[in-house]
């Protein structure tokens, strides 16, 4: 079973390793990720908000809707921990009777 | 229940710099619109102020000043922080979280996009504060 | 070959990074583990997205008095940084809730050994 | 006006916030303002839709910036459709979950209400969004509250819930893994700017890994036949309320996912005759269908044979995503809205007949359909439609899958579908049998069982009637709502 995994794992590992050749080089300007929208953001970011970090900007203004996800994500998690334990009196053994 | 950590140094140095601590994270989360910082890892640094005191102190000597219930709610209002400054400009006739329709008198366009922006890291920064913290306590709950 | 390598290495070492987190999510019987597991998964995916921003010569993303905004090759790319910020939140929470149900776990059954506690249950 | 897709959501997340908020001061005002904002939303999906129907696409950008630099919400005939369906079976089960979430955990409503909501928002998240990275986000907000409302239930629901979790986030990273490559391939999030860069780029291998994580990561969500191994377990161990709500929408939420990706980010061709993506799908649909099926009348617990059954029904959902053409297509959506309907149904009647006698094997049923009429009522009207015998709903579903099997000239997918009737036949009228036919034992505690309170069982009867009249409806539905979406696909 753990060769089963291992083998699964290498082959998913090479798959990536061949796929990963048509990635950009590594630190180079003219990749395309580099190219279509963040200019943009570096251009125009501190005229439009006035703001000089730019990541600041995109995440708090040009892409405020998903910092405003991020931040249910984590209320999320801090209701999901009091839900699981917070203080629970009931006994298990008596909720599986029935009720009339 | 955590209990006091029987060192004097330990105690000692951790009451100290609580406050320091606490200081950083409120300079991280307003310095966000210059460098590197803003509301999540400000928020972040200040809830391990609480919880750097609850390690040494003793849960029942740092109840008094930040209880349980305290966590959750300013989370929830931090969040509220966030999302109402959003449904103020959908109110005002903009798009939802539109800060250049924010009904603040006297500022040009720009300067409200900042305020704006400050008022979410704020909101941020309570939200990740009162939550991390309420999840601690969550945990450390016997 | 070798110059792909040199090209692309951090590409690489990120996918190592990503195949051991998935295995030990897979292969490893203690639940603690796969937790663990999970955070290098996550952070493999978080390398990677940062490594693809990069631009030799570049420094940071805050728009400096001296350089000026107009030559955007002067900045690193700044919107993989924005959804790692958030993806980092995620993996956060993830984790709160994995910790909070481990412990719901440990309680009823003292132990965190998965083999064990399917045998438990079948009982 | 203007202002509709926003509000769905948003008015969710104000529900929960408030809910929470209040609800830590007074516990009783949970309840309604949890229903207020489901109320709310569903409103503004229906006014959206109609205005859908009306003038066509509805696009939202957040904070004012055009698509490519902000976020994008779109309200078109496929998210308005799925919106509608996913906020009116939520209204529905959460009116039927106060009552037993009163009897099961009672001092725990007000986080439980407050995530209910935020999964709800997520949900609709998922659904509204057109931009790529905005879908993961919401994608974790869903799954996270329902790992936590799952937990609740008793001693084995953490076991089974933590597998969900390792399961689920690797298929939300793969998902994430697969975004990150069209990122790096095209530089662009957004679904309509990715859709138009793609076809340039079709020879790269970053989009062939893109296709492969964002597939296997939904596939992962929606339980497809060999990932599924996590959802049996966690729909036995979980409160029977917060069932009725997860099982209905949150698998085809992960099903809409793939058809939007289908529909609106790579493009059908490339996907059908580049990558053979969608054949694989539908060969482990086929697979899946005839398995799961079997492995459903293996069981004697009712819900673990309602789970098995959900995971054939998602394979048929797959089924027509994997055939690619129109007839596949129109018949995917119809079962989305139909397996709803029929899954909602069935889990809220096993709730019911726990909620009165505490029992879950099918054979201690005999003899409930004389004391629980209205509910066994219920019940057989779903299984009916679950057989896919005609007036009822689930029929008109199978019939375009069938079509579409034969328009894509595939007889062996054809034949599936037509003997998995069959077997979904063997295992419901097994328990119709039981609970007609067998009369029950004197000592039993069904001889002094009676129909659920009204509240539960008012959401019941409005599926059950709901079953029959989208039976009659559907053609109206798939030339009003369906067939726009396939025309801008094929």
């Amino acid at each position: 079973m753990k060769w089963l995994a291992l083998s699964i794992m290498c082959l998913f590992g090479a798959f990536l390793f061949y796929v990963e050749v048509d990635m950009p080089e590594y630190g180079d300007p003219e990749a395309a990720a580099n190219l279509h929208v963040s200019p943009y953001y570096i251009h125009e970011s501190f005229q439009e908000t006035g703001t000089p970090n730019i990541v600041t900007a995109i995440l708090a203004d040009y892409r405020a809707y998903d910092t405003l996800g991020e931040t249910i994500v984590i209320f999320t998690a801090g209701l999901a921990c009091l839900l699981l334990l917070g203080r629970s009196k009931r006994d298990d053994s008596k909720v599986q009777g029935p009720h009339r | 229940m955590i209990a006091k950590y029987k060192d004097l140094i330990v105690s000692l140095a951790c009451r100290l710099m609580a406050p320091f601590v606490f200081l950083f994270g409120l300079y991280v989360t307003m310095f966000g619109h210059y460098g590197p910082g803003g509301g999540f890892q400000g928020g972040t640094i200040m809830a391990s102020g609480v919880i750097l005191m609850r390690l040494s102190l003793g849960r029942q000597a740092t109840i008094k000043k930040f209880p349980l219930e305290f966590g959750p709610i300013v989370g929830a209002i931090g969040l509220l922080i966030y999302a109402g400054t959003g449904l103020v400009s959908l109110l005002a006739g903009g798009e939802y979280l539109d800060y250049a329709y924010l009904p603040i008198p006297s500022t040009s366009g720009t300067e409200r996009q900042y305020l704006g922006i400050l008022f979410v890291e704020v909101g941020v920064a309570l939200g990740v504060f009162g939550v991390l913290l309420s999840i601690f306590d969550s945990l450390t709950k016997e | 070959m070798f110059q792909i390598l040199l090209t692309h290495y951090p590409y690489y070492l990120s996918t190592v990074l990503i195949v051991i987190g998935v295995w030990g999510m897979l292969a490893k019987h203690n639940l603690m583990k796969k937790v663990i597991g999970m955070n290098i998964f996550q952070t493999a995916i978080i390398l990677l997205f940062i490594s693809s921003s990069v631009k030799f010569g570049a420094t940071v993303p805050t728009v400096d008095t001296g350089l000026g905004s107009a030559n955007a090759a002067f900045y690193v790319n700044p919107l993989p940084h924005v959804l790692m910020l958030t993806a980092i939140v995620v993996m956060v929470a993830t984790n709160g809730v994995a910790f909070a149900i481990l412990l719901l776990i440990y309680r009823r059954y003292r132990t965190l050994d998965e083999e064990e506690i399917l045998r438990r249950m079948r009982e | 006006m203007a202002q509709l897709p926003a509000i769905i959501p948003v008015s969710l997340l104000l529900s929960a916030f408030v809910a929470f908020l209040v609800g830590t001061f007074r516990r009783s005002l949970v309840y309604p303002i949890t229903l207020l904002g489901i109320v709310t939303a569903l409103v503004a999906a229906v006014i959206g839709l109609i205005r859908v129907l009306q003038d066509g696409a509805q696009h939202y950008y957040f904070g004012g910036w055009p698509p490519p630099l902000g976020i994008e919400y779109v309200l078109d005939h496929l998210s308005g459709f799925m919106a509608v369906l996913v906020m009116f079976i939520a209204l529905l089960s959460v009116i039927y979950s106060r009552r037993s979430f009163l009897q099961e955990v009672p001092e725990k409503i007000v986080p439980l209400y407050s995530l209910i909501s935020l999964m709800l928002a997520g949900l609709t998240g998922i659904i509204l969004t057109g931009d790529l990275f905005n879908l993961y986000v919401f994608l974790e907000i869903a799954s996270l509250a329902a790992y936590a409302v799952m937990a609740i239930g008793n001693d084995k629901a953490p076991v089974a819930v933590i597998r969900y979790i390792i399961m689920g986030t690797i298929g939300a990273c793969f998902y994430l893994l697969g975004v990150g490559f069209i990122y790096f391939a095209t530089g662009s999030l957004n679904m309509g700017d990715v859709a138009r860069i793609l076809p340039s780029i079709y020879g790269s291998r970053l989009i062939v890994v893109a296709v492969t994580f964002i597939v296997i990561g939904m596939a992962l969500k929606m339980a497809l036949f060999p990932l599924h191994i996590w959802l049996p377990d966690v729909y036995t161990y979980s409160p029977s309320a917060v069932i009725a709500l997860i099982a209905p929408i949150m698998t085809k939420v992960g099903a809409y996912v793939l058809i939007r990706m289908l529909v609106s980010v790579f493009l059908p061709n490339y996907l059908t005759s580049v990558l053979p993506v969608t054949l694989i799908i539908g060969w482990l649909a086929a697979v899946g269908i005839v398995a799961m099926s079997v492995m459903a009348i293996a069981q004697k617990d009712f819900r673990r044979m309602l789970a098995y059954s959900s995971v054939a029904q998602i394979c048929y959902v797959a089924l027509g995503i994997g055939l690619a053409n129109s007839f596949g297509l129109i018949g995917a959506l119809l079962h989305v809205l139909n397996h709803a309907f029929m899954k909602c149904c069935l889990f809220q009647i096993s709730g019911g007949v726990r909620y009165r006698t505490g029992l879950w094997q099918i054979p201690q049923f005999a003899g409930l359909g004389r004391h629980m009429r209205w509910t066994m009522g219920a019940f057989t009207v779903a299984a009916i439609s679950m057989v896919g015998i005609p007036p009822a709903c689930g029929f008109f579903s199978k019939w375009y899958l069938v079509l579409g099997c034969i328009d894509a000239g595939n007889w062996v997918f054809a034949v599936v579908v037509v003997a998995s009737s069959l077997l979904n036949a063997v295992y419901f009228f097994r328990v119709l049998e039981k609970v007609y036919m067998v009369s029950p034992n004197n000592d039993s505690i069904v001889t002094t069982a009676s129909d659920p309170p009204g509240e539960m069982l008012a959401p019941m009867l409005i599926l059950a009637s709901g079953i029959i009249i989208l039976g009659v409806v559907n053609a109206v539905i798939v030339a009003q709502i369906l067939e726009p979406v396939v025309f801008s696909a094929f």
